[in-house]
């Protein structure tokens, strides 16, 4: 019950930093559409690409907006002081490590994923594709959100280099892009991307909290 | 018609008109509702899909309206320095976006039917989805900027350097060959087009303009007394 | 209860301090002097753990303390030198996160009283970046009462303040140390409040 | 020469807190290219599609790009004081805002620009649009890099939605985008679009030092 | 050289500070003294132009200050209450750039020397972010030294430095009056050196 508390407290805290309002979150998803248009403008307006096209335009986007966010991962947390306070109050770093990464799941990647549905239909993504779109971009955006973490909190260690972070995120996402777009196009083999899906966020999820509270550990040891 | 321009007069003259406003817009669109659902033909080609349109086109025709008061306005006050425009285009703007939101709403109901998609990049769709998000953003600016003096001036640019869009929206159709509309543009713009499908398209047009005036009455005036305690 | 034995810390082959030994029970205030850059900040962050002391061992309550963390951990408040509070966010919405955070019980009549002996009541609504440094500071004192917790270690809590806030600050360590409480803090000036100990870096 | 004098110490500086070195000129560049290739992985290995969708990929990862380092335009700056240094030491805000408008195209924009031959050849954008991508691209950055120095100032000025800023340099390069890339493809009228884009600057340039001065002082006033 | 009539600025309606008058001649100390949160500060920021004040007027050499802005700030060294140096570069890399920026003409072995005084040249090559907030904050009175003006004007310059450090900087002020220059500071404590004038805020 405590813990819970503790949990639920967090993550009040997280939302008073992420978002002072609904007006947030609209923002959020404006920005996911206008870069859509953006795509569209850009590419031209002819819609038989699009259904084609418009799975790798929305993984593209997602991988993007997580990659735009990182910066305020822990950095800011860090600065002035607040994880240390986090940590003093009982917060272990691993554990600072685990809310933060489902904090920017839920407060950046969930509006995207709210967003999906429509966006997949200004993008003609049909019905059967949306219903695996949405399933593997929810595994998609907990795995990115993992080596968001991990890579920010790496970032923590390195003053200077702030989009190395970056690099490594989307580095290691490169193949499951590859993977999610491929098979969400081809339209069979689903279960076996769910599968593979499932697989690396498990690892991700085992690695993030004792790779991330390490790092976050060093880098307050060295401030 | 100092009234349009000055907060004063405007608080006079709006407590004189807002209840007959507000009992003109009800009665007008309930006159409207049947008219549109019951007194008029369905189409030959259509179907009864065609009563869309008396949702449609009132508001896709206020939506531009409205931004073009917001677009006089903003010249009004930033070029004669008169703020009651600034109070006027942060009441207004979310007006517009919800006419915006009907109109594109009701049109993806009608495209299905019609072009059996929700929603196709064509110039017309296109740019009043870009009409919608203008619009949000207005909205954006003035919830969140902090200081009433820079916020309104920000505002107000905006509008002007979004109202390029309003010609885009209107003209598309004529400068680029689109999707939108073909059939029932060639036949609205007929002479003789059918007056049980002209009247009561006309009503609801009024009464969404009656509806518009409403609102923002209430809107301009919680606006005025915001202002004045700050 | 706290208890540090021969800490030495160096840093980059560097000795920033050697052989410091503190004991700290309750109703003791310590201050801990030295000029700048004598490793005050670096002493504080050693006996919370946050650094590992080259040698020396730290006791909490008898134990080791890298053993008994836990408990350590929830019967302190630590005030870094360096404020906490949000910017981008109000005085009220800071204090309201701050309650959560710490799991207080303490009421918000209680809060705005201590507010207001701090002068700062009227600022509740304003963002916290709009204050004066002062001013953020005497908030940042605040958590000390919202915590409400045993041992006070506090980096250079003066900063900033004015005299007036100084004497109240040192009421209010008196005032914990009477009811069983404990303060180590750390300055570069003379103590402006009375002290029992004095430890020099 | 006093002035120029000026001028080299500021870009000194930004030089400094920029790029403390070659490696994050690399790493930009990478960040660029990894986008590009989870592009291609996303869209699909069909390479007659991409000589045409080539060019609208590449304008929207520049307009991406330069959003992703909206933030960093004023803001650190701003907080650390370093704004107000400047100021009183002889920049004019205006000064400063031309000043932070070319140290961002000269920093961020730049290494794009010569990444843009390697990829279009990834893309498989023909020689002869290589060219017309180039020359529209340099006019292209300039303009977003205005955009971006008024509405990062702007941000300045609202302390909550940071996103805001980017939503409006998207807008705004609407037009821009459908211009270039339009204009581009179809292989003609190229001259007419280098006039068209001139204009943009010209208008963006004068616009620029006025709105982003006035922003970035009231800014300073109200901090 | 600098005179400040009548000076008073409201800010959300409050009312920060009224009819403040100073005159800034050269061979002058001034310090502000005022509680937190009395707008000393607040007050700085009028007479350096960055805020305008509600009513009130600054003139600089005879002229309005707002006509003579550009020789004003040629003249004058601002040392705001937040230290404004890059903490992910090293120490030699900022005073490179503050060189740069002010256009300074002293060199490198002065620069040593005077960091030496001040027990900084050992960190020379670390990055600002590593030092402690004394060191952080003497490194930031560096500036006086590599911006080389006449006026000075300083907000409370003497957080976080020691007894030693402060004396040192006091005796730099006196130093810098002999010398034709002129120094206004803010502080909420006793002024620690001995001062010319006193403004309360
Ligand atoms: C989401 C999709 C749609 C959007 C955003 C949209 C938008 C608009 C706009 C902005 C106008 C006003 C133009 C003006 O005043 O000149 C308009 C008018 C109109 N629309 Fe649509 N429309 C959509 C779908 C449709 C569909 C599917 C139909 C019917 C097949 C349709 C039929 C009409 C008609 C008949 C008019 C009145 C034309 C006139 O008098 O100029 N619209 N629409
Ligand atoms: N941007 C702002 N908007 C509104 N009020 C402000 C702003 N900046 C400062 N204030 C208020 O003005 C008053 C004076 O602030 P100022 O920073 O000048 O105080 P100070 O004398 O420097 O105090 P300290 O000794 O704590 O530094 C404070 O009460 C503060 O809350
Ligand atoms: N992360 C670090 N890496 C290397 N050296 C460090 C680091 N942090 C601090 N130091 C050095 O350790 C010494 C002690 O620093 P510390 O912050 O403890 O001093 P302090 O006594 O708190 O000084 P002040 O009174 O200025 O706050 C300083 O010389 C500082 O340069
Ligand atoms: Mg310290
Ligand atoms: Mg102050």
């Amino acid at each position: 019950m405590i813990f819970l508390h503790k949990l639920l407290n967090f993550y009040y805290r997280e939302y008073k930093l992420n978002l002072s309002g609904f007006q947030d979150i609209l923002t959020n998803i404006t920005f996911f559409f206008i870069s859509i248009f953006i795509f569209i403008f850009s590419i031209g307006p002819e819609k038989e690409t699009y259904s084609f096209l418009g799975v790798g335009i929305l993984w593209t986007l997602l991988l993007l907006s997580s990659t735009l966010s990182l910066r305020k991962f822990y950095q800011d947390d860090f600065e002035n002081g607040n994880l240390t306070l986090l940590h003093l109050n009982g917060f272990s770093f691993e554990l600072i490590a685990i809310l933060k990464t489902f904090s920017h799941f839920i407060f950046v990647q969930i509006p995207f994923l709210l967003s999906i549905p429509l966006a997949s239909i200004l993008l003609n993504v049909g019905n059967e594709k949306l219903y695996r779109l949405t399933i593997s971009f929810l595994l998609g955006a907990l795995i990115l959100s993992s080596l968001g973490s991990i890579s920010s909190s790496m970032n923590l260690l390195n003053k200077r280099n702030y989009l190395l972070g970056s690099v490594i995120v989307m580095i290691f996402s490169i193949p499951i892009i590859i993977f999610s777009v491929g098979i969400i196009n081809i339209n069979e083999n689903f279960n076996s991307l769910v599968g593979i899906l499932s697989g690396i966020l498990l690892i991700t999820f085992a690695v993030n909290p004792w790779a991330s509270g390490a790092c976050l550990k060093i880098a307050i040891q060295n401030n | 018609m100092r009234f349009l321009i000055n907060s004063k007069r405007f608080n006079v003259f709006a407590d004189i008109i807002f209840k007959p406003v507000l009992v003109l817009s009800i009665v007008l669109l309930i006159v409207g509702l049947i008219f549109a659902f019951f007194l008029s033909p369905d189409d030959y080609q259509q179907g009864s899909t065609v009563r869309i349109m008396y949702v449609h086109v009132p508001s896709a025709w206020l939506s531009l309206m409205t931004y073009l008061i917001m677009t006089v306005y903003s010249i009004i006050a930033l070029a004669f320095r008169m703020p009651f425009g600034f109070i006027v285009n942060t009441a207004v703007a979310p007006i517009g976006a919800i006419f915006t939101l009907v109109c594109i709403i009701s049109g993806s109901l009608w495209g299905k039917p019609m072009w059996g998609t929700w929603w196709v990049w064509d110039a017309r769709l296109t740019s009043v989805a870009v009409l919608f998000i203008i619009y949000l953003i207005i909205i954006f600016i003035n919830i969140s900027f902090e200081n009433v003096r820079v916020r309104e001036k920000i505002a107000a640019i905006f509008i002007l350097v979004g109202s390029i869009n309003l010609p885009i929206i209107k003209f598309s159709v004529d400068w680029w060959n689109t999707l939108h509309q073909p059939a029932t543009i060639s036949k609205l713009s007929k002479p003789s087009i059918d007056p049980s499908m002209m009247t009561p398209l006309i009503i609801m047009t009024i009464a969404f303009i009656f509806i518009g005036i409403t609102i923002a009455i209430l809107r301009i005036k919680t606006e005025i007394i915001t202002r004045e305690n700050i | 209860m706290l208890l540090a034995q021969n800490l030495t810390l160096c840093r980059l082959e560097r000795i920033i301090f050697e052989n410091i030994s503190i004991s700290l029970s309750s109703g003791k205030i310590i201050i801990l002097k030295g000029k700048n850059g004598s490793g005050k900040t670096t002493f504080l962050k050693t006996i919370l753990n946050l650094l590992e002391p080259t040698s020396g061992t730290i006791y909490w309550k008898g134990k080791l303390l890298s053993r008994n963390l836990y408990d350590y951990y929830n019967n302190l408040t630590y005030i870094a030198d360096k404020t906490s509070s949000i910017k981008q966010l109000s005085v009220y919405e800071n204090i309201k996160i701050w309650k959560k955070i710490f799991s207080s019980h303490m009421n918000y009549e209680k809060i705005e009283e201590i507010l207001s002996i701090l002068n700062l009541k009227v600022f509740l609504g304003a963002r916290v970046s709009t204050l004066s440094l002062g001013e953020i500071k005497k908030l940042e004192l605040l958590r000390l009462m919202i915590e409400n917790k045993k041992i006070w270690i506090l980096d250079e809590p003066f900063t900033n303040l004015d005299m007036e806030t100084i004497n109240l600050i040192g009421q209010t360590f008196e005032d914990h140390c009477k009811n069983e409480g404990c303060v180590i803090f750390s300055s570069h000036q003379d103590p402006l409040i009375p002290v029992s100990d004095e430890v020099n870096l």
